[in-house]
């Protein structure tokens, strides 16, 4: 049961079109962060908002690993993990509009986004709920000898919770090829991680499990990337459960709600200069691999992206209420 | 029932649901078995006594102790293309998976918009009448039944033993079989071909103009004694087995009472909040008009279990409340 | 009412339940709050806010994400001694404590054979009507009343939102608080001297002659404000504030029918196996012969809460739903 | 966070009276639960009944580092601990016949034993159930500034549960005094140890929450004991917790439904070879420290106690029915 700290390793140079893709995605997710924000004080999102700018390192580096066939179960703060995995944000505002067209058909909201194509298994509003289910997953796979990874993003204060220790325990039992991936912000709401765990060094969990596991940066994107690329390899060839910190911070609140008065400003900015978008694309021009055309392209594509989706969700239809009851129940028996 | 023609064979309760786990398992090789002790014990009520042997440990999955996370997987599982059957081994360890049982089984279908169903069959004993005392006797399907989203079951008979489980493994959402643990060593008879049943209805047990008995689980064989004794007295009882507690089938017993125009609810669980309270108020919706006299429920007293067998007597519904309790409806006048 | 006379002040739902947790604070040195967030966030409904700056850490006491651990600590804690308010920030999570609520906490007394009573208070934020969709949204108060050896109070007043709470801590057995997340914002006046309140009576909150509405929470505020409408139409509506749904005050709602003949039931609960179940059967049981016409039940509809607002209001009971069904029954006639 | 392994230690030397207090001990558990398997043949006692036959060390070891102020939680499988914490067979006897002098009014039955006077939180029959109220109890102890420790008895199988992580997080975090003794007997019901536990020592998970911890051989009840002392030390100085794993074996099927197919004749045997009260005999009379007629009045004096315990339940009486609803709530109203 080895532990590797990567987030020290120097980042691998990487290519032109690569390196363009990363910043694509993480500035996509930026972007349609920064529209939701709006639109919920335009009060055209509602419920629970939850961002996830400064943390797009996570998400874009460890779905990078994944191919379409591997599930992802995710959290509550889910839209990036659902734009890159599903492509097109117009059907992840259109939900959050609560839309019919929306990828929930408006019964989820900014919470439970799903996609059954990608394999997207939503959307969890319990913390550490989606634990148990990821096994479950990873276990259908291994009885079913399909070989895939089930990769199960949550957050530092879901290790608290007795489902975590459950699932660990399960996943490594019986050998499941699950990728824990645990964004650690260090805050789980207004409670930082020093006053929620007596161990602050979550990776080390693992090792109690016998899960083999890895601490990284979760503010460079290269360096997640290679950590769950090792990570996924393991599982493939092992078949056995790993366990992936990615040390990271939250620029916002934690909702819309949150007057985020638990934490510094000083401590804030000084994470803000980690800016995982900011520090990428310096490095790729100082690198000379990406150079400022590329990045205003970027911008554009994305800006013109973000706002076709707000257009297309603008666009979408109410469902009518005669369908309310639509999927309390399935509505053909199962074959 | 005789067991003279070769058609018939007598078995248990127990071996009912053994028969319908291990056919299910046969005819469809996504279906297995998880829960404590399911395998090398045998099942804390043997019920799956024999199938690891026959069907191997991947199929017949021995858990930790692990409530909500084994049936967390198991949703997750069925969400993966299998069909899990779950045993929590009584009802009392399911509060500790509630949470998935309520926040996730029952919710995955809607809140995904129709994209996830959770095609999971959970199994569980319940009841008291063991002395077990507080932490081992509750009956709580009527309570799990207020829970949109899944459905409830609870066989009360040898054939319903043997044929739910095949039937709630079908559906693509989740279902919950209740198992009253006093149930399990009764006998009955079974044609050799038994197979699926219905889970969608309730079924009029026994006939009779006077009065309708509404109740399930082991109940039932307690108000099919009684109503044998009040049946000599003159007094024709309809018995009625609701089988599945959500949903409920309304017709069956709003039917019977249009005839017999009297209902008494016997329910194993606690009486506040009980689903002989949502009976009650189903009755007082639909057939107010044709009642004669105010529904009555039978039901537990409102305690926790206790260890005395006097006192646990004393809790439970019994045949013979139900026989005076039915005797003072009847000679009430409308 | 007016809040021109020095006696009186206006304040919100949220500072009267803060205000409760102050004076309790104060007044007994063994009392503590504990629960996710409490401190250094100050509540997730800012509930706590400033409470840990002016009592410290250990009276104000963050958790980690551990609902059945800290239950349970509260449990231990209030064996040991102390009296703790444990808040679960809503009634969703406490999914995950409720085998420490329901196993351990509501029967400890009965076990021990009376020798260890458990005095916790266990506050939670309940009820829908925020688009938080369906694993935020559930209104499980009547729910858990089904559960014998536990209280269940639920303010919907200025006044019992201070008032409760003191007198909560004042049980030697476990009594919890539902709080409507939707009431924190009601305004409303509490004269300066306002302190406890009993947690064993409903109330009569308006007076009528033609019908009863029995409710509670939040479903007060629509019913109060349908009565009003009522009103303008000549229909004199009486309407009850359950206060506390177990034990149940059956007293003040059976008298209420006996004078007006009808009863309606709001409840924001899911319909099937509600708390309005409940009330219905115990009308059914006790005064069947002074009914006029069905006792009829508006609750939410039977799904898991959509995030769409035009769905999450057609799924809540509503004032005008409650107008036009007193309409309907008192148009009914006898 | 140090793990001790005092299982190999050499036992101390003690002098006759001290022997002969813990063979008293564990030999009237002994006798305790072979009389109540033959009550349970003659239907005096219901319900399920879990008996400690070849545990008896740990209970005797343990309680012996325990004061009178000090708090008790145990599992169904409580009678050990009761009976050594409460003094007298007579009370939990007639709790087991469901008779109203029992110790528990005739509520609780075998699983359920409470004793308030010698602080016995009892007899929990959800396994793990007990943690989070230990937790609680040391919680009001440190906050009311009273020197106490709080024991928490629980099997290896409690260490799966969800419950097992939260609290010995919890008790670290807040620096909490519980002694968590693991009776680690190799089987939850049926399933052994390797088939619930990806890590199988048991001790070694102490230290993901920081706590510190040994493992002891739970037949010898010197090592126990001693194990235990030192635990408590730490305890009482650090007002830290504790994590006892103690290595033992029951003797007797899970529980009297048990037909105890899952093991082998052989491992029981070899088992029983360790049996803690007839090792201890011969390691004292080997020693000279107590001589057989010693050991012959202490098997009188216990076999005269247990006898005179069941004449006692025998005698006791049935509690009215009309009381059947008395402490469902309290009767007093709080000070
Ligand atoms: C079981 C449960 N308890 C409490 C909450 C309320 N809640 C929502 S998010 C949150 C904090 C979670 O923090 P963390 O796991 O670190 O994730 P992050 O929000 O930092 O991404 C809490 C307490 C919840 N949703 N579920
Ligand atoms: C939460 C819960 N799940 C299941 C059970 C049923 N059960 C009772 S004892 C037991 C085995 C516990 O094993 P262990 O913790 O090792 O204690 P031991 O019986 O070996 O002393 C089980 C599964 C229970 N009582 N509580
Ligand atoms: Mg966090
Ligand atoms: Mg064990």
């Amino acid at each position: 049961m080895k532990t590797q700290r990567t987030g020290k390793r120097k980042a691998p140079v990487i290519n032109h079109t690569h390196a363009l893709h990363l910043l694509h995605g993480m500035s996509r997710i930026r972007r349609l962060e920064e529209k939701c924000a709006e639109l919920y004080s335009a009060t055209k999102i509602r419920g629970f908002l939850h961002l996830y700018d400064g943390e797009e390192a996570v998400a874009v580096g460890v779905l990078e690993a994944l191919t379409g066939e591997d599930a992802v179960v995710a959290t509550y703060r889910e839209h990036a993990h659902a734009l890159i995995r599903m492509g097109s944000a117009g059907t992840i505002l259109a939900e959050m509009y609560g839309k019919q067209e929306g990828c929930s058909r408006g019964r989820g909201g900014s919470m439970h986004l799903f996609d059954e194509k990608t394999r997207f298994y939503g959307g969890n509003a319990i913390v550490a709920g989606g634990l148990p289910i990821a096994v479950g997953l990873a276990l259908a796979d291994k009885m079913l000898q399909r070989p895939r990874v089930t990769s199960c993003f949550f957050g530092d204060g879901a290790v608290a919770e007795g489902e975590f220790h459950e699932s660990l325990n399960l996943a490594s039992l019986w050998q499941l090829p699950v990728l824990f991936v645990c964004e650690n912000n260090l805050y789980a709401m207004g409670t930082a991680l020093k006053y929620t765990q007596a161990v602050e060094d979550l990776a080390s969990k693992a090792a109690s499990y016998a899960v083999d596991t890895a601490a990284v940066d979760g503010m460079d994107v290269l360096a997640v990337e290679n950590a769950a690329k090792k990570a996924t390899e393991a599982i493939r060839t092992s078949g056995k459960p790993f366990f992936l910190e990615c040390r990271t911070y939250r620029f916002r609140a934690h909702s819309m709600y949150d007057p985020d008065l638990y934490r510094s400003k000083a401590e804030i900015e000084e994470w803000k200069k980690r800016c995982p978008i900011a520090t990428f694309k310096q490095k790729m021009i100082d690198q000379g691999i990406l150079s400022d055309s590329d990045i205003d392209t970027i911008d554009r594509d994305v800006a013109r992206e973000i706002d076709e989706a707000v257009a297309f969700a603008e666009a979408c239809t109410w469902e009518p209420l005669e369908d309310l009851t639509r999927f309390v129940h399935s509505e053909r028996r199962m074959s | 029932m005789t067991n003279g023609d070769s058609g018939m064979r007598t078995l248990t309760y127990r071996d009912a649901v053994r028969e319908g786990i291990r056919e299910a398992i046969q005819k469809n090789e996504r279906v297995f078995l998880m829960g404590e002790d399911v395998g090398r014990y045998g099942g804390c009520f043997a019920v799956s006594k024999g199938l690891l042997e026959e069907f191997g440990p991947d199929r017949i999955r021995d858990t930790p102790l692990s409530e909500s996370g084994f049936v967390g997987a198991g949703i997750g599982a069925a969400l993966g293309g299998m069909r899990p059957i779950v045993e929590i081994m009584t009802v009392n360890f399911s509060l500790l998976a509630a949470d998935q049982i309520i926040n996730t089984a029952a919710v995955y279908l809607y809140m995904s918009g129709g994209q996830f169903n959770v095609p999971i069959v959970i199994r569980m004993a319940t009841g008291g009448g063991r002395q077990l005392a507080a932490q081992h006797s509750r009956s709580l399907e009527g309570w799990y039944a207020h829970i949109p989203g899944i459905k409830i079951v609870s066989p009360a008979t040898i054939e319903d033993a043997r044929g739910m489980l095949w039937t709630a493994l079908q559906d693509p959402d989740p279902v919950l079989i209740f198992e009253n643990s006093g149930l399990y060593n009764m006998e009955g008879t079974l044609t050799t071909d038994a197979g699926a049943v219905d889970i969608d209805t309730a079924r009029v047990c026994r006939a009779g103009k006077d009065i309708t008995i509404i109740t399930y689980s082991a109940s039932l064989i307690k108000s099919l004694e009684a109503a044998e004794i009040l049946a000599q007295q003159g007094i024709e009882t309809e018995v009625i087995d609701l089988r599945t507690l959500r949903p409920l089938d309304d017709k069956t017993f709003l039917t019977s009472i249009a005839k017999t125009h009297r209902a008494l609810i016997v329910d194993e669980g606690c009486r506040s909040g009980s689903i002989s309270a949502e009976i009650s108020a189903r009755i007082m919706e639909n057939v107010f008009y044709d009642l004669d006299a105010p529904v009555e429920r039978l039901c537990s007293l409102e305690v926790p279990m206790p260890y005395a067998k006097h006192f646990e007597e004393a809790v439970l519904p019994q045949t013979d409340k139900i026989v005076s309790l039915v005797q003072k409806m009847v000679g009430a006048d409308g």
